[in-house]
């Protein structure tokens, strides 16, 4: 009978440091195991809450956040914005495949650091000028990464151990600018690079539906959002629309979110306004082209903000500019394939 | 028949997609090339989205690869790990990439120009899925406009890996063994890979092409292949198709 | 700004082999790479085939099994009587809470090696006999792991990689007979084990529904089946029922199990039983203590095979030695709490 | 009142079960012990099963850890890797584990009798999620029956980690810090574990039970609390809740 391991006896390898970058977050898992079991909410109970206090009270300057979604699809607009209106200052961001999220966060200029898989651009829409002047500038840090490589960082903390092998960006100056370790698998001898787990202080996701106590439900795709809200040490939920704890036990093979992940649950209906919310409503891609014309200058950007952020109290208010429920009613056809 | 380039780019790029295969797409001309193969020679090739969607009966071009087209009475609507994984694991055939520059071994960059990283010229947005997908696999292939600034050796960052810096080179970076680039379709040629030095090779130039004119748009010295030909233009049923199916309201084949 | 890189130089470290167990199958990803390239049957077209047929076509003396379910929940009987009725010989198996599976599969003495994290018991139902003295006498070469530890090499080989980090088997003898190595994180300098990327010849796993392509849905826990059918050379499935490829499309979230990972699907309605199949029917304990009494002496046990499994042509001739549909609908009752 | 040692051990262990707080069980006497204690002391005790089944509303005592009763009205329906990688990140307090054998360090047998291993006197199922569950739940309890064969230094095969040999061994083992054994519940007493030494230390023993008894049934040195007590015997509540909720077909409580 073979025996496959390829090396059987105790032996040294090299770890050897692979890329120039910093390492934004803790990946201790011991750490980390200390704070789940003394901070996270494992009450059962209403977290029901308001866009205001969960900014208020779950996201403090200098914290590192992870977005959910992907980019302009099933994004948390209305916390992004509140960031924004609150003027938080110096975040840390998980770029992963960050578009008008990060174009959001850059608008306020609340972010610092950032890791790299995809920022600036708004996919086939084009690119970000304010995004890009931001970067470009120097201000913000960044540590470069693949998207597969952040999902990977992501799925380590949920999984609880401190780094994955993965075999992606090896080779390149994405691994350089990276701050990965080249190593070997111990049985194989092939060549891996291992990723660091990253724990943002602060995930924020919107879903489909959830209830009170924080127990969440998204339709379609899941892009990272199961292992996000497992890694992150505070999870705010923004959710289309309430539902009771009921519906949730009748299909419990739905829930991709328990409760005992969720600090806090806000209901806003339309909540990844402009994004794309699968089987709701698509993307305002007028209003997305609005803002990447508005950035051309920067006052006009000013007033842009202004009208669309800062001068509005709240998503609501925000809606209200963009034409209110009968806009969302057009992009619910369009989501739809209504004919109109 | 009249064309315009992207309709000539497309119309190629959707020949190489063979059926019952797999292939990873972005927006744009990689997905109506998909979209193109699956409705004239491909039946069964099977679309997946890097965030999640899975051979889905795509009613409209994707604006998003995120976005609800991608899933769309799919087979699947998983998630960025599935469907990276299922890459890494080795059941991934065709990929499609962009970028700003490209050298000879097909190393791409979609990061930045300049020589400061943390203060670039030019930042760009990075890997995204691309380094990923053309890391893990099987045949990377580019549709792109051909110019000596694009085609160059001059890369100021390699996003993404082709052959990196030649034979072997892959295999012992780590990269597994057999993936890499394997046709570069541009405006003026289609591009291939030359088995032993892993360089640019020109397979056919696009009718009315000079050699000439191919060279003047390449930042290096391109290898030609032995049996150079003149690239097959699209066929009208490619063209009908394309036009009244996969692209009806000329988002993509509108820009050339 | 912090940097939590606590080793940022190349560094040296040791791989410590830390078991005698022996690895049964091989961990190396590129090879995987290369048999999933050439092999998985990536054509979407009609699998549909017999019990028969896929034991004959797919199953080969020696190969290493994986099963899905746990033990005597949503197991493919109907493939693991087959394999007995057609005497394969010296196969592997993950024993992946093995339990009414491990006592078939050893009833027809098909097995001469086993991973271990649970075999030869079936939970409170107690200790099957006939295991007992398969695995005492000698005759099965065990290696030992841990339910999570075997659950994360099916999941190190479904994400293309050779190994994965883990934290249990750490300081006991269960480590002593795995054959895990001990190694250190690049990034924390923690303790780990790397557990080796666990690919099967042939994983054969039941589900609720599945088009005749192989795209598969299965209700309630998952337990570890998305990752073995990611992680088997050869997927062989079988189906409560057969839907139309509409009905998949219709939820594509539901999909677990895409059709390019299965080679051969059969119908086999009450393909479960005597096992659990959730919201179809409840485990047959009658019949499950019959077979625990029947392994009492070893004569009495060759009836009791002869009579259920060599006896019968196929698994509806089971289905009648156990009292047919009526006994089945009574177990329907069980599982929906329908008042008898 | 009437009660009997089942009763006894499962009435005391949801005594610990704290409200608001996660326990991984298995089948039996643990689960119907954070039955118990859901219905008495701990209304909002989440109860996971390592196959998957999170949160349910119980119907009825599970047979298999991953039968549809484990997810009956549930509020997750999961899988293994999610219910062992929530140990793994830290999320859970409370398990109870079972086995043939147990030390003063509280190590645990479920493997096998006997000194060789590939042809052991008796083989027992294995670790199963046991030694997972063991390594990655902040505090495990034990209910078990003690005799001195099972409680023995003479342990042939540590399967599940207690305190393996004494004060730092699972830190140096690799095995997260402040995790461990927490309290073994038997038919005579309650045993907790020495902050210093990390061995076995009898906090109370059972109404009727003299010292020496507990002495005579152990294979090792037991240290004993300086504020040794009389264990609380069942109240009426936990007794009638138990045979009438929890357990009314007395499989378990009719066990003893």
């Amino acid at each position: 009978m073979d025996n496959y391991i390829k090396f059987n006896e105790e032996r040294t390898v090299t770890y050897k440091p692979a890329g120039s970058g910093k390492i934004f977050t803790d990946p201790d898992a011991d750490k980390m195991r200390e704070y789940f079991r003394d901070q996270k909410p494992r009450k059962m109970v209403d977290k029901a809450s308001s866009i205001d206090r969960v900014v208020k009270e779950l996201v403090n300057d200098g914290d590192y956040i992870g977005v959910g979604g992907f980019g302009a699809n099933r994004i948390p607009t209305a916390v992004l914005h509140e960031i924004v209106r609150q003027q938080k200052k110096n975040l840390g961001l998980a770029g992963h495949t960050a578009t008008h999220d990060f174009q959001i966060l850059v608008g306020g200029k609340c972010i610092d650091r950032c890791d790299v898989a995809y920022i600036v651009g708004l996919e086939a829409r084009g690119l970000s000028k304010s995004a890009r002047r931001a970067v470009e500038s120097g201000e913000i840090t960044l540590t470069e990464w693949t998207n597969a490589a952040l999902t990977w960082r992501y799925k380590a903390a949920a999984m609880g151990v401190s780094f994955l092998p993965v075999r992606c960006m090896l080779g390149t100056d994405t691994e350089k600018y990276s701050a990965s370790v080249e190593m070997e698998c111990p049985f194989t001898g092939s060549k891996y690079l291992a990723v660091p787990a990253l724990y943002p202080d602060v995930g924020i996701i919107h879903v489909h539906r959830a209830d009170v106590y924080g127990n969440c439900q998204i339709d379609g795709i899941m892009v990272a959002d199961n292992d996000l809200a497992r890694a992150a040490r505070r999870l705010i939920v923004t959710t289309e629309r309430f539902v009771p704890n009921e519906y949730i036990r009748r299909d419990p093979a739905k829930t991709v979110i328990p409760y005992y992940l969720v600090d806090a649950i806000v209901e806003v209906p339309f909540g990844s306004y402009p994004g794309n919310m699968a089987y709701e409503y698509f993307s305002d891609e007028e209003h997305l082209r609005a803002w990447l014309k508005a950035e051309k200058d920067e006052a006009g950007f000013s007033d842009f903000l202004q009208r669309h952020i800062y001068g509005v109290s709240d998503f609501n208010g925000y809606l209200d500019t963009i034409g209110g429920l009968k806009r969302l009613q057009e992009l619910r056809a369009t989501e739809n394939l209504v004919e109109k | 028949m009249e064309y315009n380039d992207m309709e000539l780019m497309i119309s190629l790029a959707s020949r190489y997609l063979e059926d019952d295969s797999i292939v990873v797409v972005g927006t744009g001309a990689p997905c109506a090339a998909a979209m193109l193969a699956q409705k004239v020679y491909s039946p069964r090739l099977m679309i997946m989205f890097e965030a999640g969607g899975i051979g889905p009966l795509l009613p409209s071009m994707p604006i998003s690869v995120g976005d609800s087209r991608t899933f769309y009475r799919g087979l699947v609507a998983s998630s960025m790990p599935e469907v990276m994984e299922t890459c890494q694991r080795g059941l991934v055939d065709y990929t499609f990439l962009g970028g700003a520059q490209i050298d000879r071994y097909g190393n791409i960059n979609s990061t930045m120009v300049g020589t400061d990283f943390q203060k670039p010229k030019v930042r760009f947005p990075g890997s995204g899925g691309a380094n990923d997908l053309a890391s893990f696999c099987w045949k990377t292939m580019m549709i792109t406009p051909q110019d000596p600034q694009r085609f160059t050796d001059k890369i100021d960052f390699i996003t993404s890996p082709g052959y990196l810096t030649g034979p072997g080179a892959r295999e012992e970076a780590g990269l597994p063994p057999g993936s890499g680039p394997y046709k570069v379709i541009t405006n003026l040629c289609v591009i291939g890979f030359d088995d032993e030095t892993k360089q640019m090779k020109v397979e056919s130039t696009h009718p009315g092409i000079e050699r000439e004119k191919v060279i003047e748009n390449t930042g290096f010295e391109l290898l030609w292949a032995d049996d150079l030909t003149i690239s097959e233009p699209p066929t009208a049923d490619e063209l009908k198709v394309l036009r009244e199916e996969v692209d009806p309201y000329r988002y993509i084949i509108g820009r050339a």
